[in-house]
C-alpha cells in the first residue's frame, strides 16, 4: 500500500496513454479508496458534458472538485449517487465504483445507492416540514428506528455533528424552511448524515452562506471526514485549499488534473490549472 | 325495471308529464313513469334502439314516424309499434298583450315573411318593411316574426297551412311557376322565409319566444295553443282568416293551423314491463285526454269523440303499424 | 464626464420633466385599467345575482289555504275496512278538499261553473296531501281538521303580484270572482304565504307548486359523489404519471394536446360518448345518475388533469432532489412530499371541474337524464335528474309559476357553487404552505 | 354471497396479507432490518397485492362474464323457434326468462312444486304466471313451458355461479399468498415491484383520457361516414349556405353548408375573447401586482363564481336583460341592433370566460420571478412600464394556454348562443346581427323534431367531429406557439 | 475640501455623541461626496431592520459594504434607490441625501431616483429578450434616444463598458437568458450603465459567478468608478479588499465602522470589525 503513495501520478486526461496503475491501494494520508470512476462520459440529450473522467475519491479525507462555471463539477457529483438518472436526456458511460461494486450496474438500487452516498445541495432545500421531521425523514424511510427513542437519538446526533443542537434544541417543532439560510445548510447536512452515509457528495453547499456560517460548516466537514469519505464542488480557492486534502481540477467537461490540494495550489502540472488557480484563466 | 320509460318529443311533453304524474297518483302499485325530453328524433331513435329491459317503451312524437324510422326500427327488432294519436296541438299567432287584437290572413303572413313575393305578377324580393306595408289594418310595426326552426315540426306546418296557402292565395305560385318552375320546386320556393332578419328563427321552446316578445314588442310570435292559454295576459292572439283560435274552433277543424301529436308504444313491451298497458290506457282514457280532462285544460285540443273511441278500440285490440 | 451631464440634463430638464409626467400619467390609467376591469367584472356579476334574486326569491314562498277538512269515512273507505289500501290510496281526495272550500266560500254546490272557479283555487296537488296525511296516519279518518292546503299556482301568482289585478278580467287568468275570493280568505287570515318546503323536497311535477327539487339534489348529489369518487383520483393519478413518470417526447406532447383539447370539446358530445358506451355497450340504465356521474367525470377529467399537472409542476425541483438525496423512491417523494405540497393547486382544479359539472346539461339530454321524475331515487342506478336539468325545464314551462322556481332553482344552484367556492378557498389556504 | 361482499372479505384479506408479509420480511432477517432490501412495509405491500390483485381480476372478469353465459346456457333450454329467430326475438324472449328466474328464488317449496308442474304440463302455465305475480314478477302474457324451464334453468346456474365465485375468488387469493408468502427473503425487490404495480396504476388512469378522445371519435364517426354518404363534403366544407331544411322535403334538399356556422363561431369567439382576454388580463395584472392579498383573497374567487354559473342563466339574461339594454343603448346612439346579435352573445359569454383569463393569467404573472420585477424597477421603469415590457412577455406562453382554455369553452358554448345570437347561420361581417355557431347547430340537430336517419339529423355528428378536428388543429398550434416562446426565454 | 481630509473619522455608530462634521467636503483621494445617509432607521412591519445608519458615499470610487448575513446591507443598499418602496410593509425614516437632494421628499419620483442610481443585483436577472432590448430597455424608457443610430451607438459603449461588447457583437438578437451566469451578470450591468446613472448599487454581484467571471466583473468596476460612484455588497473580505476605496461594516442592522478600506482590514477601531475581518466571529 505504502509503496505506492510516492508514485500517486498528477493524472492529467490530456495524457490518456498514460497508464493509471494504482489498483485499489490509497495513499496513506488518505484513507482507503472508496469511490472509483473510470472513463465516465455523460451526455445531456446530444450535448457531450463529460468527457473520460478518471477520479478516485479516498475516505477519511474531502476531495474538492474546482473548475470554471460549466465545466461539468455538478454534473460529476451528480452521477456519483445517479442523481443523474432523474434526468431523462441524460445518458452515462464508464464505470463507476463504490466499495468495488458498480453503481451502474443494473442490480444496483439507486434508491439505496443514495442512502450510501449522501448529497447536500448548492441552494438549502429543507423540507417544509419541523426541523426535527427533516432529519427523522431518512432513518425512518429506510427503516433504521424501532422505537422513538431511538429516532430522537438519531435527530441528536445528527444535528450535533451538523453543529446545530445547541441552536434548535429548544425548537424541534419549528419548521425548517424558517431558520437562517446558514442554519438550513447545516439542517440539510445533518439530515444527510442521519443515515451514516460512507461518502457526502456537497454541491457548493457554502455558497449561499456568510463567512461565519461557512466556516461552521468548513469546521463541520473536518469533522465529519474521520467517518465518512466527502467530495464537495466550490467555486472558492480558498475553501478548497482549507478544506480538501485532494483537489481535482476540471475543464470543459474534462478532468485537467488532480492531486494532492496543496501540489495543486502550489506546484500543479497543467498550465490551465495554474491559470485558473492563481485567477489569470480565460 | 319497475318503471315506464318515456323519451321524445318537448311539445308533447307537458302533457306526458301530466299524465304521468296522474298515473302514480292513481296506481298504488306501479312508480310514476320517467319522461325524458329531448325531440321527437332523439325520443325515436332510442325508441328503434330494440326492445327489451333497457330499451324504452315510449316515444313521444310531435310529427307522425317516417318510413325509413320504421325501417330502421324493424331491422333492429321493433316490428311491432303502436301508434296512439292522442290530439292536436293548435299554433297560434300572437303579439304582446299591450297591443290591439290581430286578425290576419295567411296572405299577410306570406306577404310579410316569404323571401320573394310577387309584385306585378313577378316574384321579387320582399320589399316589405312594416305590417301595415302588408296590410293596411295592421300597425305600423317593423316586420319581426318568431317563427319556430327548422328543427321543430311545427315549422312545416307553418309552412304548409299558412305559407303555402298565403302564397297559393296572392298567386306566388302561379308566378313561379311562370317563371319556369315545376310545382314541387314552385312550392318549395312558396316557403323559403326571408333572411334578413324579418323572420327569426326560433329553436328553443316558446318560453323563448315569449321573452323575446317581451324584450322587442313590436314582435309577432308562433305558438302553441297550450302555451298561449296559460300566458293569455302577457300576449294577444291573432285570429287567422277571422277565427279565433280556441279548443273548440280547432277540434271543429275552423282554425286551419293545427298539428296532431303522436305516442308510439312498443308492444311487445307490453306485459313484460309493469304499468305500461295500464299507462296507455289510462293516457287514451276519457278522463284524461276527454275534453275535460288536465290535458284539455293545459291545451290540449282534444280528439273527436268518434275518433277518441276508436282510438280506445284499436288499443284494446293492440293495432300495429303496418311495416 | 462630459455624458454624465448630458444624462443628468435629460433626467432634470424641462423637456424631461414633461416625458415623466406623461409616463406617470400613463401609469395611472393602466392602474385604472386594471380597477375598472375588476369592476367591469364585479358589476356584471351583481348586475346577474339582482336580476336572478329579484326574480327568484318569491320561489320561497308558496301560498296555502287553511281549510278545515272533515276526513270523511264515506269518501276514504266506503268498505270500512282499514287493510283496504288500495281503496284508501284511490279514494276522492280532492272532493274532501274541495268540499271544505265551498263550504268555507259559501259556494253554491249545484252551480257546477261557480264550483270549478273555486276549485281553481286549490292546487292539483291536494289529494297527494291529504292522501299522506290519512297513510301516515289512518286514525285521522272520521275526523275534521284545519289544514294548510296549497293554493292553484294562478291564487300564488295573484298573491305574489305576478298576475296584474289591472287586467280586464277576460284576460287575466283569475275571474274576478276569485280575485274577490282570494280577497275574503287573506283578509280572514285563511290564506297566506308561508315558506316552500316542497320546493326543496318534491319531486318533478306538472304543476308549478307542487314541483320541488327533491330529486333533482339528489340526483346532483349522486352525481356530484360519482365525479368525487372517480374524477378526482383518476385525475390526480393520470396527471401524476404524466409528470413524473411518463417519458417525455411526441407520446408525452400527444397526450397533452389530447387532454387540453378533450377541455375543448362540446360537453353534448361527452353526452354522445356516454350515450355510446356506457348506454348501449356496457348496458347500464337511461336516466341514472350513476351514467351522468360517469359522463361528467369524462368531462371533468381533463380540467382536473390540467390543473393538477401545474400544481404538480410547481413544486420546487429542490424538494424533489433532497427527497431523491436521501434516498426516497419514487413512489415516497410523491407521497410524502409532491402531494402535500401540490394539494391546494390539486383542489382547485378539483373545485372549478366539479362547478363545470354542476351546472352543465347538454351531456344529460343525451343519456335521458333530462326528464321528468317524480320519485326519489334511492340508488344511482334509478332514473334522476339534477339542479341544472331542473332549471332547464322549468325555463321552457309554460306556466307562469315556474319563472320564479327557474329563478329560485338557480339560487339554490348558485348557493351550492358559493358553497363549494368558500370550501376551495378554505382548505386551499389552509394547504398553503410555503417553502 | 354478493359481490360486494366479496370484495370486502378481499379488502380485509388484504389488509391481513399486509400485516403477514411485514411480520414475515422480519422474521426472514432476523431482526437485523438493514438486511432487508426493502423496508418491511413493503413486504407488507407485496404481499397484499399478490393477494388481492389477482381475484379482484377475476372478480371484474366473472362479473363480466357471469351474464352472458348464464344466458347462454338458458336460452338453450328455449326451444328451436326461438333459437333461430333474430337477435331481437332472443333478447325479447330471455327478457321474460330473466325476470321468471330472478323471482324462481323467493318461491316457496309449494309454488316452486306448482311451476315445476306447469313446466310438465299438468297444470296451466298461467297459474304459474299467478304464483310468480305474487311475488312481484309482472309478466305479460303466460310463459311458455320452455320459458319457465329457461328460467329454471338460468336460475340453477345463477346459483352455482354464486357459490362458485367466492370459492374461486378465495382460492385465487390464497394461492396467491402462498406464493407471495414463499417468496419473501431479505433479497426481494418488494419495493421495487409494489412501485411498478402502482406506477401501473398510474398509467391505467392516464390511459382514460386517452380512450375518452378514441371513445368520442368512434361514437360520432360511423354517423358521420353515414351523412356523407349523403352530402358530398365538397358542399359540407365549402357550402356557404346553412339552410338544411326537412327530410320530408327532399331526400338531400338541404343545404350544409360549413361556412357560415364555422364563421359565427369564430365571430362569436372573437367577439368573447375581446372583452375576456382585456377585461381578465387587466383584472389578473391588478389583482397579482397591485392589489393587496386581501383585495386578491376576495376578488379571485368572486370572479371564479362567473364561470360556475349554468350557462341557461347566462342565456335568458342575455336575452331578456342585456340584449334588450343594448338595443336601447344603440337605439340612443343611432345604431340599429338587433336584440339577438354577435354582440350580445359575445359579451356576455366573454363574462363567463373572464375567470378563465384572469385566475389562472394570475397565477402565472404571480410565478414571474421577483428579480425580473425589481431590475426593471432598479432602471427606473415605473410599475406598469414594467408590466407592460417585462412581466407580461415573460407570462406570455403561460396568458397563452389560459387564453386558449378561455377560447375552448367559448367555442363550446351552446346555450348562451341559442337565447343571445340566435340560431340563424349568416356570414356576415356586422357584430350587430345576428349569427350561429357549430354548437348550437349541433344540438338542435340532434333533438329536434327531424327523421332521425337523415342528413338533417346526421349532420350533428360532422359538426362534432369537424369541431374536435378544428379545436385539435387550435391546440396543437398553442403548443408550438408556447413551446417556442419557451425555447426563446428558459 | 482638502482641510477635511486627515480628519475624517472612523464613523463609529456607538460613539452617538460624535460630531459628524463633514459638510458636503470628500477626501482627496476620493471623489467629492455623492450620496449621504443620516440617521436612517427602517423596519419591515414590526421588526427594525437598520437603526440610526450614517454613511457617505463618494463619488470616483467604490464602497463597499460586507458585515454577517441579515445585518441589513441589502436593506441599506435598497433604501439608496428607493427600491425599498416597492416592499409594502418597510418604512423608512431618516435622510438621504443625493447631491445634497433629499431622495425622500414627497416632490422626488423614485423612478426618476432609479434612472440616476443604478442598481444590480445578486442573481443575474436578464429580462427574457434578446441582448440589445435588454441593454436598449432602459434608455427606450427613458427617452434617452431619439433614432436607431443613437440607440446602437448607446447599446455598444454600454457593453463595451461592461466588456461584453466582444462576446456578443455577433448575436445582439440573441436571447439575454441564454449566456452564461458571468455574462449575463455583466450584460445587467451594462443594462444598468446603458442611462448613464451617477450612482451604481452591486448586491453580491459576484456570488453566484466563478472566479474568471468575477476577476472580469471587478476590472469592470475599476475602471466604470472613473465615472461614477459604487457601492457593492460582499460576502467576501477578499474582494472587498480587492474592489473598494472605502469600506463599511454592519453588524445587527447597526452601522459599526466606516473607514478607508486598508484601515478596516488592518487596523479597525472596533472590536467587531476586527473579528469579522479576520474570520474570528461568532
Ligand atoms: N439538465 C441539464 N440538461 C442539459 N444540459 C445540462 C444540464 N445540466 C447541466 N447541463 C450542462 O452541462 C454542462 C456542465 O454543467 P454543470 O452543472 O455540471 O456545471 P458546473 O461545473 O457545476 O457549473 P457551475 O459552477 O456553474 O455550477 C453545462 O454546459 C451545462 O449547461
Ligand atoms: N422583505 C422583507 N420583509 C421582512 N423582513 C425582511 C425583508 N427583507 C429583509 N428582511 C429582514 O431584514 C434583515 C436584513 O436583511 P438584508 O437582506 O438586508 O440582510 P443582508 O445583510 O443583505 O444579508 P445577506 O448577506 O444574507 O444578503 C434580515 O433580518 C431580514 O430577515
Ligand atoms: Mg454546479
Ligand atoms: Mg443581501
Ligand atoms: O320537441 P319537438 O320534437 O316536439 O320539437
Amino acid at each position: 500500500m505504502e509503496a505506492k503513495v510516492e508514485d500517486r501520478p498528477a493524472t492529467t486526461v490530456e495524457q490518456p496513454a498514460e497508464p493509471k496503475e494504482m489498483g485499489d491501494a490509497a495513499p496513506s494520508a488518505l484513507g482507503e479508496l472508496k469511490m472509483k470512476a473510470t472513463d465516465v462520459n455523460l451526455w445531456y440529450g446530444e450535448k457531450q458534458a463529460l468527457f473520460d473522467v478518471n477520479l478516485e475519491i479516498f475516505g477519511q479525507s474531502v476531495t474538492a472538485l474546482i473548475g470554471p462555471s460549466g465545466c461539468g463539477k455538478s454534473t460529476f457529483l451528480r452521477c456519483l449517487n445517479r442523481m443523474n438518472d432523474v434526468i431523462d436526456i441524460c445518458k452515462v458511460k464508464g464505470d463507476i465504483r463504490l466499495d468495488g461494486e458498480d453503481i451502474y450496474a443494473p442490480e444496483v438500487d439507486p434508491v439505496q445507492l443514495r442512502a450510501r452516498v449522501g448529497m447536500v445541495f448548492q441552494k438549502p432545500n429543507p423540507f417544509p416540514k419541523s426541523i426535527y421531521e427533516n432529519v427523522a425523514y431518512a432513518p425512518r424511510l429506510h427503516g433504521l428506528c424501532a422505537t422513538k427513542a431511538q429516532m430522537d437519538e438519531v435527530v441528536e446526533t445528527s444535528l450535533i455533528k451538523a453543529g446545530l443542537w445547541e441552536e434548535v434544541k429548544d425548537r424541534l417543532d419549528a419548521p425548517g424552511t424558517g431558520l437562517s439560510g446558514g442554519q438550513q445548510q447545516r439542517l440539510c447536512i445533518a439530515r444527510a448524515i442521519s443515515v451514516n452515509p460512507e461518502v457526502l457528495l456537497m454541491d457548493e453547499p457554502c455558497s449561499a452562506l456568510d463567512p461565519i456560517a461557512t466556516a461552521t460548516i468548513e469546521t463541520l466537514m473536518d469533522e465529519l471526514k474521520e467517518n465518512l469519505c466527502i467530495a464537495i464542488v466550490t467555486h472558492s480557492m480558498q475553501q478548497a485549499a482549507r478544506v480538501s486534502q485532494r483537489t481535482a481540477f476540471f475543464h470543459l467537461g474534462k478532468l485537467v488534473e488532480v492531486n494532492d490540494t496543496s501540489t495543486i495550489f502550489t506546484n500543479p502540472s497543467d498550465q490551465r490549472t495554474q491559470d485558473y488557480v492563481t485567477g489569470r484563466f480565460g | 325495471r319497475d318503471q315506464v320509460q318515456i323519451a321524445g318529443s318537448s311539445t308533447v311533453l307537458p302533457y306526458a308529464q301530466i299524465v304521468a304524474e296522474d298515473f302514480g297518483k292513481t296506481y298504488s302499485k306501479f312508480k310514476a313513469p320517467v319522461v325524458e325530453s329531448g325531440g321527437s328524433s332523439a325520443g325515436l331513435k332510442q325508441f328503434c334502439k330494440g326492445v327489451g329491459e333497457a330499451t324504452i317503451d315510449i316515444a313521444n312524437s310531435s310529427r307522425p314516424i317516417k318510413d325509413k324510422e320504421i325501417a330502421a326500427c324493424a331491422e333492429a327488432g321493433v316490428k311491432n309499434i303502436m301508434p296512439v294519436r292522442f290530439g292536436y296541438d293548435g299554433i297560434v299567432f300572437a303579439t304582446d298583450a299591450k297591443s290591439d287584437a290581430w286578425a290576419l290572413e295567411p296572405k299577410d303572413v306570406y306577404l310579410a315573411l316569404a323571401e320573394e313575393i310577387p309584385v306585378d305578377g313577378k316574384m321579387t324580393a320582399n320589399p316589405n318593411k312594416t305590417w301595415k306595408d302588408v296590410n293596411d289594418k295592421l300597425p305600423d310595426w317593423k316586420i319581426v316574426a318568431y317563427i319556430p326552426g327548422e328543427k321543430h315540426g311545427t315549422r312545416e306546418v307553418f309552412e304548409e297551412k299558412v305559407l303555402a296557402v298565403g302564397c297559393e292565395a296572392v298567386g306566388g305560385m302561379k308566378a313561379h311557376e311562370e317563371a319556369g318552375m315545376d310545382e314541387k320546386a314552385a312550392e318549395k320556393a312558396c316557403v323559403k322565409v326571408r333572411k334578413d332578419g324579418g323572420a327569426v328563427d326560433i329553436d328553443g321552446d316558446y318560453t323563448e319566444t315569449l321573452a323575446r316578445i317581451q324584450s322587442n314588442p313590436e314582435g309577432v310570435g308562433v305558438f302553441g295553443l297550450s302555451f298561449y292559454e296559460n300566458n293569455t295576459d302577457k300576449l294577444n292572439v291573432a285570429t287567422m282568416s277571422g277565427i279565433a283560435p280556441s279548443v273548440e274552433t280547432i277540434s271543429s277543424g275552423e282554425y286551419p293551423v293545427s298539428r296532431p301529436l303522436f305516442f308510439y308504444v312498443k308492444k311487445d313491451h307490453i306485459g313484460v314491463i309493469p304499468g305500461l298497458k295500464e299507462y296507455v290506457e289510462f293516457f287514451t282514457s276519457e278522463k284524461m285526454i276527454g275534453p275535460d280532462g288536465p290535458l284539455a285544460d293545459y291545451g290540449l285540443v282534444p280528439l273527436p269523440e268518434n275518433e277518441l273511441e276508436a282510438l280506445q278500440e284499436e288499443i284494446e285490440e293492440g293495432k300495429v303499424l303496418s311495416m | 464626464m462630459t455624458d454624465q451631464t448630458a444624462s443628468l440634463a435629460s433626467f432634470t430638464g424641462e423637456e424631461a420633466q414633461k416625458k415623466l409626467r406623461k409616463r406617470h400619467r400613463a401609469e395611472r390609467r393602466f392602474r385604472a385599467y386594471g380597477i375598472a376591469a375588476i369592476l367591469f367584472a364585479l358589476a356584471f356579476l351583481c348586475f346577474l345575482f339582482g336580476s336572478i334574486f329579484s326574480q327568484g326569491w318569491s320561489a320561497f314562498l308558496q301560498t296555502s289555504i287553511k281549510l278545515p277538512v272533515q276526513f270523511s269515512q264515506e269518501v276514504i273507505n266506503p268498505s270500512g275496512n282499514p287493510d283496504a289500501e288500495d281503496e284508501i290510496f284511490r279514494a276522492n281526495y280532492v272532493k274532501l278538499a274541495r268540499v271544505a272550500l265551498y263550504k268555507e266560500l259559501g259556494v253554491d254546490a249545484d252551480n257546477r261553473k261557480e264550483r270549478r272557479a273555486a276549485n281553481d283555487l286549490l292546487s292539483r296537488g291536494v289529494d297527494v296531501q291529504l292522501r299522506d296525511m290519512v297513510l301516515r296516519d289512518p286514525s285521522i279518518i272520521g275526523k275534521t281538521e284545519d289544514v294548510w292546503l296549497l293554493a292553484s299556482d294562478n291564487a300564488d301568482a295573484l298573491l305574489k303580484g305576478s298576475i296584474d289585478r289591472e287586467t280586464p278580467s277576460d284576460r287575466r287568468a283569475m275571474s274576478d270572482q276569485q280575485v274577490a275570493w282570494i280577497d275574503q280568505l287573506v283578509d280572514n287570515g285563511d290564506m297566506k304565504k308561508r315558506f316552500n318546503t316542497g320546493l326543496f323536497l318534491n319531486g318533478a311535477s306538472s304543476s308549478p307548486e307542487t314541483a320541488g327539487l327533491g330529486v333533482a339534489l339528489i340526483g346532483s348529489f349522486f352525481m356530484m359523489l360519482t365525479v368525487v369518487l372517480l374524477a378526482v383520483p383518476l385525475g390526480v393519478c393520470a396527471a401524476l404519471y404524466l409528470e413524473e413518470y411518463a417519458p417525455k417526447g411526441k407520446i408525452a406532447d400527444t397526450i397533452e394536446v389530447n387532454i387540453n383539447n378533450l377541455a375543448a370539446v362540446p360537453s353534448i358530445v361527452f353526452g354522445l360518448l356516454g350515450l355510446a358506451v356506457f348506454i348501449n355497450f356496457f348496458g347500464l340504465p337511461r336516466s341514472a345518475s350513476l351514467v351522468g356521474g360517469l359522463v361528467l367525470t369524462l368531462m371533468t377529467l381533463p380540467t382536473i388533469i390540467i390543473t393538477t399537472r401545474a400544481a404538480i409542476r410547481a413544486v420546487p425541483p429542490s424538494i424533489r432532489e433532497a427527497a431523491l438525496g436521501v434516498g426516497a423512491s419514487k413512489m415516497q417523494l410523491i407521497g410524502h412530499h409532491v402531494l402535500p405540497l401540490s394539494l391546494p393547486g390539486i383542489l382547485t382544479g378539483t373545485i372549478i371541474g366539479l362547478v363545470q359539472a354542476l351546472g352543465e346539461t347538454a351531456p344529460l339530454l343525451m343519456i335521458g337524464m333530462v326528464a321528468f321524475v317524480v320519485e326519489y331515487p334511492t340508488t344511482p342506478l334509478e332514473p334522476a335528474t339534477g339542479l341544472p336539468v331542473q332549471i332547464y325545464m322549468w325555463a321552457s314551462s309554460a306556466e307562469r309559476g315556474f319563472v320564479e322556481r327557474t329563478a329560485g332553482a338557480t339560487m339554490v344552484l348558485l348557493a351550492f357553487l358559493i358553497v363549494m367556492n368558500s370550501l376551495a378557498v378554505y382548505l386551499r389556504n389552509r394547504f398553503e404552505r410555503k417553502w | 354471497m354478493s359481490t360486494l361482499t366479496i370484495l370486502a372479505i378481499l379488502i380485509g384479506l388484504g389488509i391481513f396479507a399486509y400485516f403477514i408479509g411485514r411480520m414475515r420480511s422480519i422474521q426472514v432477517c432476523g431482526g437485523e432490518q438493514r438486511t432487508l432490501h426493502s423496508r418491511p412495509t413493503y413486504h407488507g405491500y407485496y404481499l397484499a397485492s399478490l393477494t388481492v390483485l389477482p381475484a379482484i381480476i377475476l372478480l371484474a372478469a366473472w362479473g363480466v362474464a357471469e351474464r352472458p353465459a348464464t344466458r347462454y346456457i338458458a336460452m338453450q333450454e328455449l326451444g328451436p323457434q326461438v333459437l333461430k329467430g333474430t337477435d331481437a326475438e332472443k333478447a325479447l324472449a330471455m327478457s321474460v326468462v330473466d325476470s321468471i328466474a330472478d323471482g324462481l328464488p323467493e318461491l316457496t317449496p309449494e309454488e316452486d312444486e306448482v311451476l315445476r308442474k306447469a313446466r310438465l304440463g299438468f297444470v296451466t302455465t298461467s297459474d304459474a304466471r299467478d304464483v310468480l305475480g305474487r311475488h312481484g314478477v309482472v309478466l305479460g302474457s303466460d310463459p311458455g313451458r320452455n320459458v319457465i324451464a329457461a328460467a329454471d334453468e338460468l336460475a340453477s346456474a345463477r346459483a352455482t355461479s354464486r357459490i362458485m365465485l367466492p370459492i374461486a375468488c378465495f382460492a385465487i387469493a390464497a394461492l396467491g399468498f402462498a406464493w407471495g408468502y414463499s417468496r419473501i427473503r431479505p433479497g426481494l425487490r418488494a419495493r421495487n415491484i409494489t412501485e411498478s404495480v402502482m406506477r401501473s396504476g398510474l398509467f391505467l388512469a392516464s390511459t382514460v383520457a386517452v380512450l375518452t378522445t378514441v371513445g368520442i371519435v368512434l361514437s360520432v364517426l360511423f354517423e358521420t361516414i353515414h351523412f356523407f354518404q349523403f352530402v358530398s363534403p365538397f358542399d359540407y366544407f365549402f357550402g356557404t349556405v346553412w339552410d338544411p331544411r326537412f327530410a320530408t322535403v327532399g331526400k338531400a334538399e338541404g343545404q350544409f353548408g360549413l361556412l357560415p356556422l364555422l364563421w359565427g363561431t369564430l365571430f362569436i369567439s372573437a367577439v368573447a375573447l375581446l372583452v375576456a382576454v382585456p377585461v381578465g388580463l387587466f383584472a389578473a395584472i391588478y389583482m397579482s401586482e397591485y392589489a393587496g392579498s386581501k383585495v386578491r383573497a376576495f376578488a379571485k374567487p368572486l370572479l371564479e363564481i362567473l364561470a360556475g354559473i349554468p350557462t341557461i342563466v347566462y342565456g335568458f339574461f342575455a336575452l331578456t336583460v342585456f340584449g334588450p339594454l343594448l338595443r336601447d343603448l344603440g337605439f340612443n346612439i343611432g345604431l340599429d341592433i338587433s336584440a339577438s346579435s354577435v354582440l350580445t352573445a359575445g359579451i356576455v359569454m366573454g363574462v363567463m370566460i373572464i375567470p378563465f383569463v384572469s385566475s389562472l393569467s394570475d397565477d402565472i404573472i404571480n410565478a414571474v420571478p421577483q428579480s425580473l420585477r425589481e431590475g426593471s424597477y432598479g432602471l427606473g421603469a415605473t410599475q406598469s412600464e414594467t408590466i407592460k415590457k417585462v412581466i407580461l412577455p415573460a407570462a406570455l406562453p403561460g396568458i397563452v394556454g389560459a387564453v386558449l382554455l378561455a377560447a375552448s369553452r367559448a367555442i363550446g358554448e351552446t346555450m348562451i348562443v341559442v337565447l343571445a345570437a340566435g340560431i340563424a347561420a349568416n356570414l356576415t361581417l356586422n357584430p350587430l346581427e345576428p349569427v350561429t355557431t357549430i354548437t348550437v347547430k349541433i344540438v338542435s340537430q340532434l333533438t329536434g323534431d327531424l327523421e332521425f336517419n337523415s342528413p338533417q339529423t346526421l349532420v350533428a355528428f360532422a359538426l362534432g367531429l369537424t369541431l374536435f378536428v378544428i379545436t385539435l388543429a387550435l391546440n396543437v398550434y398553442a403548443l408550438y406557439i408556447v413551446r417556442k416562446y419557451r425555447e426563446q426565454y428558459e
